[in-house]
């Protein structure tokens, strides 16, 4: 699909504005009704989803041409999909895929956002979008007695992924989860400085040629340590991997025959087979913060190829086959939620916005690299429905939310706890190896 | 102070998936890939980065030079974002990136009309072609010295002092300047910038010439003179065999021989 | 053109200079005696003389109720006015069962409409004892507040459509009644002029509906009326705590709770029960100080279980409020009271029976203020040395509780010189101090229109445009609302 | 540049850098909604020459002030869910986004209302006021229209009118932006006392407020309103709990059952005309709360056009049953008054030989007609073909007038239902019921069609050619509300086309129109134009 496909969707939108609050039957605080962080932030209706079907349709009308303002628009959005879970709750419109197309659209046209360039520059130099070197990848596990799948065996590869590969403050979530699958008897092991990029978030900035060729290596790398390593499944502690190794890759037709897991699905797995026991009683009354990808976006990518029409004698537009839309209903949403039942002591309180239509925590789509203050902002509102609720502190599972999160929290000096769910884990289970 | 020329060229992006690859029979060139956007050839990254060292020990402006068709701008600005001081954009719909001719004498045209310098500065040769012609042409244009190969660079009074690399090891060499140099990997990777230079780059002059603002025609340099007759993705088949055995040496044994069959040894 | 153009247009008949015929329009509130007196018969009589009005620059006051004329609307403020008594307009036009429609000429009285429903088995929507002489459409049009809060939606009920004349002399329908054809042939495709909205984007009804003639001359209305039965149920509440009485409309207010509701002084409910100066002096002195009276119907489906629950619901609710209600009070029988209630009051009209006189002073407020209401006015009263108990006080819930009509009655002998001097005085003091208080006069009648305009100098600026569109030649009835006497066109 | 740089420092000098723009782009976002395919014959309309962000009535009236001296055309808009909002009759027009005027400035228990600004949606309201005991009535439009839009703008079909009213018939009072930029306060707005009621002293302005539809911006700007609530006897709706099963999509999440103190019935007659006999019946007895003649044809949709489609085609429902079933809500303060309306209830149904479909009145149907009718459903319709056109809803009256339309709508209809160029199930006609059927109730045809073919394009330009056209067989039912709910004027013509046989009622709503704005600066595209003008035929049904 090309941008210009969805036209029949740019047609079709109502400008009913639904892309910019989550489901209003499912509002439960006015306060908190928004879902689109960027026509919260940025007022304009062009910074909703419907507002750039608008775009499209009179970019391909010819009214307008792509210029720095449309650009803004497009990048200024976190790509987080809650306009589409909104929106598909009225309509047969993919209100995501399009603001994607669009986005790949832009860079196909070189229309480049500057800031992002660095980002690019660093992933195709040094396979990593922070800006780090290489060599510097497998830092993170020094010390850490952990075997590497490329020269040991091992059935399980704990994937790292840039973030937790480079930001030395998160090191410990990705060694506690280490910890936790060796404590729990799993054969695992890494590819600690052999790891490259997933490139998920290359792709939401529109750069869909750097996710071909980053599928490709992954699936390689897979493919041979599955054949020398015995690997069969992948865990990763990061959302934004996740959702691209589940989702996107198998979406560009590159899925790895590797089993691909979260933390989250992996940890309850393990808790619920009685292989990990988390005994040690925390008092803690907390909320978990859906990350998009793991959420909503982590939701299976569902092929489908066919057509439109309209039957016989009537006007109600159907797909041939039927389409099955993805709604956000099968992303990751019990497995942390049982994990952290499974705490003793632990509280856990919803916030407002949960499971298909949480807020974003403000770190996706580039926008924490191309618009920090923004990022901030968006984090910011998510902190405070997580204090609204009555939380003592927020847990995620993805290292870009949790750096999101403790960056905001020192601006806005927040004391509220921040936490990833494998931190928590780890404390209830208690000492190390 | 020194004026530096830097060439660098907007190629695709040569890390780009095979399968994103595309081309156009009609005009014959290769497609803007969906999702891959181009990038600067990285020799002439080395280029700049050579050109950078220089400005970073005495007096020097660095004036960038790029040529293409549509040259898009958050690519080749990087230049200015890692330290270049202007930016110099040949922008025309009759420029052929794939004719070393047309482009060296728009090049050479170009750098004639921004005003005296002191060294013209390039990759060994683009990411694209390969062909390492072009810098070869603009120092005949221009009638100076062409140093090739360089691995590092330096300038004196009125001279350049390169070091070129050998097969084992390396010579020094000194041209009087102006000359035109072309450099290596081995000068280093061209430092990156980061999110605030790339920023301010914004801010950084660049300047944008047409075929008509150099003269080409009048000099009877338009139109280029090299004809590409057809061009083709490569097709490349390649077959993996698995060769089994008890032992590390079983199997040695037996690659050994098979090589040995395929007469590659 | 000359004032007798108008026999021509009427019939000589139905006009004349008579001062005699005259006087009785001047009546009340300080009056000025009219010129002559003019009675069209159809919209078409009324359309040609506002023309001529409009030519001669004359200046007309409708009128369609009788004698007495109490709170000074179609009482001419300026000399030398034509009255346009629209009382030869009298037919009931209509009465549509199914719909519970009913379409009347500003002639119609409450006597005569119930008379005419009732053989439908329909009850118009009353005011509280309308003098007999009272028009039904007048009343709807000065927004007398009716009994039945429940139904009262918005304040123009039961208003639905009016044929209006403006003062340009052109005629508008409004409602459903808009458009082309002729209410016959409206009703052949089941049109009923139930519908009171527009037509389009503004309500002319609204224009002339608290409008004391100002912007048109209507000639018919149609107006919402409802299904009536025999088996009716009364209550008393009665108690000396004004507060629970209000927390209790309040609460029946927002439940809904059908039929009629009304919270009487003891002043007023014994001169609505009895009609002899004895009489109302003894159940007076027997009545509680306060009483809120509640009564329904049976009508509609299984009138017996309803009649049950409701008055079960009633107790329920009024106990919570430390109150019982009571079908008798000092021998007063509610359900006598309320068939009282179902028509215009019997001569005399029932504010007339102790003193021979009376002034009221009503304004709209919300209920929660009646108590503090009602404390103030007994205070001034006392400070101008008004007797108390010739102080009466009616609260009545209006459009479905959101805010009430209070209403406050002097009775007075008006042969007492001093006296009426005595209430003239209080009467001022008393809306002038009230509405600093918060009293919103929504009716400004004669006398109290300076007062109920000071806050409100946007709305009697727009209420000036809106006069020069309708009666760009200011015709009609003269210095009333923020039309002060002598102004007029603009231009 | 529509606006002068001048012009465009002084409305930013007014509101602030941050909330004002003009940048082309952003403008295309103002000029796209549905219904313009019909409309233009684009999606696109022209565009805004700005788009402004009030934060305050002082703001607005500055802005407005300005407009008058600069001859620049405005219009607000809230939620901006309708074409005729961000519509604009010149380029020199700027809109007015109400967004930050998204207060609700106080709920009045005791005197049952609200007071709220412009970008209040109706269901955070309900929510609000829900928690209090009360209830604001439900849009046909869905969960995002305005308050204050419904009161006192545009047209406030509420379902739920039997009991909560509609079309302006709440508004108790406003604060109202005139063209000219002064302020004019109705009733007892922002004085002494509260805000209880919107008329006087002496006659209503609510007359020239709004008539049975709204000026749609073209008089001004409301910028606060008091509405008065209903009872509400159950859980607000965040408090209610919605199931849904694992996997099911949100559209899904619903009540499980009906709440305590209310009661649903799912009734089905023999046909429209004694459906239509109970209805009033039940409204005259003043028992319930809802009640939806033929609301079943339009009020169950599945996720998707595919799952509704397959749904449909495995037990096709008998859509001319739909068409004579009628959903009834009671509710009772007390489990007395909730058991009498029940039977009651059930007492019209078998005065007219009415029943209950046992496979309609499960707890599941019962409580999902409950949150649809009470709460909202949104607009099914857009989704199923991308667009669709209400018929009249002018025909406002009585039940006889309402089945004596029925076979004239059909028949204008039926041609162009049977060459399957519009959708519609069956011809179902549905109706509201107003006030305990006190005023009647408005009877029309939501009819879906597909804006992007070009054969259902027509069908729906040349089918409300024939109900708008005033000499065709509408003529003698109605025009009230034909002259803007959704229409735009200039390409439409309603007034011009239907004043002359109604007693030029365009005449004076042009008078009215132009005494409030004397400088011609209020947008009037979906009101009445200042004056109408010649134009040639061809230009009648284009615009930009």
């Amino acid at each position: 699909m090309t941008w210009q496909d969805f036209i029949h969707d740019m047609q079709r939108c109502t400008r009913c504005s639904y892309c910019k609050y989550i489901p209003w039957r499912l509002i439960r605080n006015f306060r908190f009704s928004e879902g689109c962080p960027s026509a919260a932030r940025y007022h304009w209706h062009a910074y909703a989803a419907g507002g750039k079907f608008n775009l499209a349709y009179s970019l391909l009308q010819g009214a307008i041409d792509i210029n720095d303002s449309l650009l803004e628009v497009v990048y200024k959005c976190l790509m987080d999909g809650s306009c589409d879970i909104a929106c598909k709750v009225q309509q047969d419109l993919e209100p995501l895929q399009h603001m994607q197309e669009f986005r790949v659209e832009c860079v196909a046209r070189g229309y480049l956002l500057p800031q992002h360039q660095p980002y690019l520059r660093s992933l195709r130099a040094e396979d990593n979008m922070l800006l780090r070197r290489r060599e510097e990848r497998g830092y993170w596990a020094e010390g850490l007695e952990v075997k590497r799948v490329t020269s040991d065996k091992a059935e399980v590869v704990f994937f790292a992924g840039c973030r937790y590969s480079y930001d030395q403050d998160l090191w410990p979530v990705a060694r506690a989860a280490v910890h936790l699958l060796q404590r729990a008897g799993v054969d695992v092991g890494i590819l600690g400085a052999d790891e490259a990029c997933c490139a998920g978030r290359a792709y939401e900035l529109g750069y869909e040629g750097e996710l071909m060729k980053f599928a490709e290596h992954q699936r390689d790398t897979l493919a041979t340590v599955a054949r020398t390593a015995g690997v069969h499944t992948l865990v990763t502690a990061c959302s934004d991997c996740y959702s691209t190794f589940k989702v996107l890759y198998d979406k560009i037709g590159k899925k790895s025959d590797v089993e691909v897991c979260h933390i989250t699905q992996y940890l309850e797995r393990l808790i619920q087979e009685g292989r990990l026991r988390p005994r040690k009683s925390l008092d803690l009354n907390i909320t978990y913060h859906d990350p998009c990808h793991l959420g909503r976006l982590g939701e299976p990518w569902i092929h489908w190829q066919g057509r439109e029409y309209k039957p016989v004698g009537t006007q109600i537009w159907l797909h041939d086959p039927p389409k099955r839309f993805r709604r956000g209903t099968h992303g990751v949403y019990e497995p942390p939620r049982n994990v952290l039942k499974s705490i003793p002591g632990l509280e856990l309180v919803e916030m407002y916005r949960t499971r298909e239509y949480a807020w974003c925590c403000g770190a996706g789509g580039g926008v924490i690299d191309a618009y920090p203050d923004f990022a901030q902002w968006t984090a910011a509102e998510r902190l405070e429905e997580a204090h609204e609720v009555g939380a003592e502190a927020i847990v995620s599972a993805c290292p870009w939310c949790k750096r999101n999160f403790l960056d905001t929290a020192a601006i806005t000096k927040d004391r509220i706890g921040i936490f990833d769910l494998v931190e928590l884990v780890e404390r209830a289970v208690g000492g190390s190896e | 102070m020194k004026n530096i020329a830097v060439c660098m060229k907007q190629v695709l992006d040569p890390e780009m998936p095979l399968s994103l690859f595309r081309i156009d029979p009609e005009t014959k060139s290769a497609l803007p890939a969906r999702g891959a956007p181009p990038v600067l050839s990285p020799f002439d990254e080395n280029a700049l980065e050579a050109a950078l060292r220089i400005k970073d020990d005495e007096k020097a402006k660095v004036t960038v030079i790029t040529l293409g068709r549509r040259l898009v701008r958050a690519v080749v600005t990087a230049s200015l974002a890692a330290g270049a001081d202007e930016l110099l954009l040949l922008e025309d719909a009759s420029f052929n990136e794939f004719d070393p001719f047309l482009t060296a004498s728009a090049l050479a045209a170009a750098i004639r009309k921004r005003g005296p310098y002191d060294l013209v500065l390039c990759g060994l040769q683009a990411a694209d072609t390969n062909a390492g012609l072009v810098p070869i042409g603009i120092a005949c244009l221009l009638g100076v010295t062409c140093l090739t190969g360089a691995r590092e660079v330096r300038l004196k009074e009125e001279s350049v002092v390169v070091a070129r690399s050998l097969a084992y090891g390396y010579e020094v060499l000194e041209a009087p300047c102006p000359a035109v140099v072309t450099v290596t990997y081995e000068v280093g990777s061209l430092r990156e910038p980061g999110v605030e230079a790339f920023m301010s780059a914004s801010a950084k002059p660049v300047i944008v010439w047409t075929a008509a603002d150099l003269e080409l025609e009048q000099a009877g340099m338009a139109g280029g003179r090299t004809e590409i007759l057809r061009m083709e993705v490569p097709v490349r088949a390649s077959r993996c065999e698995i060769l089994e055995g008890e032992s590390v040496q079983a199997k040695a044994e037996q690659l050994v021989s098979r090589l040995q069959q395929a007469k590659v040894i | 053109m000359a004032l007798d153009d108008l026999g021509r247009i009427v019939g000589e008949a139905n006009f004349t200079k008579n001062p005699a015929a005259l006087q009785e329009y001047c009546e009340g509130k300080g009056g000025c005696v009219p010129r002559a007196l003019v009675r069209p018969a159809s919209t078409e009589e009324v359309q040609r003389i506002v023309e001529w009005a409009n030519d001669t620059r004359a200046l007309l006051v409708p009128v369609s109720s009788g004698p007495p004329h109490i709170h000074g609307g179609s009482t001419p403020s300026v000399e030398g006015a034509v009255v346009v008594d629209l009382r030869r307009m009298d037919k009931v036009i209509r009465v549509d069962k199914n719909n519970r429609v009913v379409i009347v000429q500003p002639g119609v009285t409450f006597g005569h409409l119930q008379t005419e429903l009732a053989r439908q088995g329909l009850s118009a929507y009353l005011p509280l004892l309308p003098r007999p002489t009272k028009s039904v459409l007048a009343s709807v049009l000065e927004r007398e507040p009716i009994l039945m809060p429940s139904v009262h939606f918005d304040s123009t009920d039961p208003l639905l459509c009016a044929e209006i004349v403006f003062g340009t002399g052109d005629r508008m329908r409004t409602g459903e009644a808009a458009g082309p054809d002729t209410l016959e042939e409206q009703w052949e495709i089941g049109k009923a002029q139930i519908s009171p909205f527009g037509p389009t984007q503004m309500d002319p009804q609204r224009l002339v509906s608290g409008a004391q003639g100002t912007i048109g001359i209507v000639t018919w209305v149609s107006l919402k009326c409802r299904q009536r039965s025999d088996e009716a149920r009364a209550f008393f509440l009665p108690s000396e705590d004004l507060d629970a009485l209000v927390e209790l409309s309040y609460h029946l207010c927002r439940i809904r709770y059908t039929g009629t509701i009304l919270l009487l002084d003891r002043v007023n409910l014994a001169r609505m029960a009895q009609r002899t100066p004895r009489e109302i002096h003894g159940l007076q002195c027997a009545l509680p100080n306060w009483v809120l009276f509640v009564a329904y119907e049976g009508y509609g489906l299984l009138p017996e279980e309803k009649l049950k629950y409701l008055e079960e619901d009633l107790r329920e609710s009024a106990s919570s409020y430390g109150l019982e209600p009571v079908t008798d009070l000092a021998g007063l029988p509610g359900e006598a009271l309320y068939r009282l209630l179902l028509g215009p009051s019997s001569q005399p009209y029932w504010k007339l029976r102790s003193h021979g006189g009376f002034r009221d002073v009503f304004f709209i407020t919300t209920q929660d203020k009646t108590p503090y209401f009602a404390k103030r006015m007994r205070k001034l009263a006392r400070r101008f040395g008004f007797p108390t108990q010739q102080l009466g006080m009616y609260m009545q819930p209006v459009v479905q509780g959101t805010s009430c009509h209070l209403e406050f009655n002097l009775y007075f002998d008006p042969t007492d010189l001093t006296g009426v001097k005595r209430l003239r005085r209080l009467e001022a003091a008393a809306v002038d101090r009230l509405e600093r208080e918060g009293a919103f006069f929504a009716r400004p009648y004669p006398g109290w229109a300076e007062a109920a305009y000071r806050g409100y100098p946007d709305t009697a600026a727009m209420q000036r445009k809106v006069k020069a569109i309708f009666d760009p030649n200011w015709v009609l009835n003269p210095g009333k609302l923020c039309f002060p006497p002598g102004s007029g066109r603009q231009d | 540049m529509a606006l002068s740089e001048e012009e465009h420092k002084v409305l930013e000098g007014i509101v602030g850098p941050q909330y004002i723009t003009r940048d082309p782009i952003i403008m295309e976002s103002y000029c796209q909604v549905w219904g313009n395919k019909l409309e233009f014959g684009d999606k696109w309309h022209r565009p805004p020459a700005a788009v402004l962000l009030p934060g305050n009535v002082e703001e607005i009236q500055a802005i407005v002030k300005f407009c008058n001296q600069a001859g620049i055309l405005f219009k607000p808009f809230a939620r901006g869910f309708e074409y005729v909002a961000t519509y604009l009759a010149s380029s020199r027009g700027i809109l007015l986004e109400l967004k930050r005027l998204n207060r609700i400035l106080e709920i009045d228990p005791k005197n049952q209302h609200a007071v709220v600004e412009p970008f209040v949606p109706v269901y955070q309201l309900q929510d609000a006021a829900g928690k209090l005991g009360f209830y604001v009535g439900k849009p046909g439009v869905g969960y995002s229209a305005s308050c204050v839009s419904l009161a006192c703008c545009h047209q406030e079909m509420t379902i739920s009118q039997l009991y909560t009213s509609g079309y302006g018939r709440n508004v108790l009072g406003c604060e109202w932006v005139l063209p000219t930029g002064d302020i004019l306060n109705l009733g007892t707005a922002n004085r002494k006392g509260g805000w209880f009621t919107g008329d006087g002293p002496g006659f209503s302005l609510r007359g020239i407020l709004r008539g049975r539809a709204g000026a749609n911006g073209g008089h001004g700007i409301i910028t606060k309103c008091s509405v008065k609530l209903y009872p509400w006897y159950a859980k607000a709706p965040s408090e209610c709990e919605l199931k849904r099963e694992p996997g099911q999509a949100l559209s899904a999440a619903q009540l499980e059952k009906v709440p305590d103190n209310y009661w649903v019935d799912v009734l089905t007659f023999p046909d429209t005309e004694r459906m239509l006999q109970a209805a009033r019946d039940i409204g005259q007895a003043e028992i319930a709360c809802l009640v939806a003649p033929a609301y079943m044809n339009t009020g169950f949709h599945e996720e998707g056009n595919d799952e509704q489609w397959a749904k449909l085609k495995e037990s096709p429902p008998d859509l001319g049953k739909f068409a004579r079933m009628m959903p009834v809500i009671v509710n009772g303060h007390s489990s007395r008054e909730l058991e009498y309306r029940r039977k009651a209830v059930r007492a019209a149904m078998e005065k007219w030989g009415g029943w209950l479909e046992p496979e309609w009145n499960t707890e599941k149907v019962k409580a999902q007609i409950f949150q649809y009718q009470m709460w909202s459903t949104g607009v099914p319709g857009l989704r199923a073909t991308g667009d669709f056109m209400l018929s009249t809803q002018g025909a406002d009256g009585s039940v006889e007038m309402q089945l004596a339309y029925r076979p004239v709508e059909f028949q204008a209809l039926q041609p162009f239902a049977a060459a399957g160029n519009v959708l519609h199930p069956n011809m179902g006609m549905s109706y509201r019921p107003m006030e305990h059927f006190s005023l009647g109730c408005s009877g029309g045809i939501a009819t879906d069609f597909d804006p992007w073919d070009p054969a259902s394009l027509a069908a729906g330009k040349e089918y409300l050619e024939i109900v708008y056209d005033p000499h065709g067989p509408c003529r003698r039912f109605g025009y009230a509300n034909r002259g803007a709910m959704m229409q735009v004027e200039d390409v439409n013509h309603i007034h011009e086309r239907w004043g002359p046989i109604y007693d030029r009622a365009d005449r004076w709503l042009q008078k009215v129109r132009n005494m409030l704005d004397p400088n011609r600066v209020a947008d009037w595209s979906a009101y009445i134009p200042p004056e109408y003008q010649e134009r040639p035929d061809e230009e009648r049904h284009a615009c930009c």
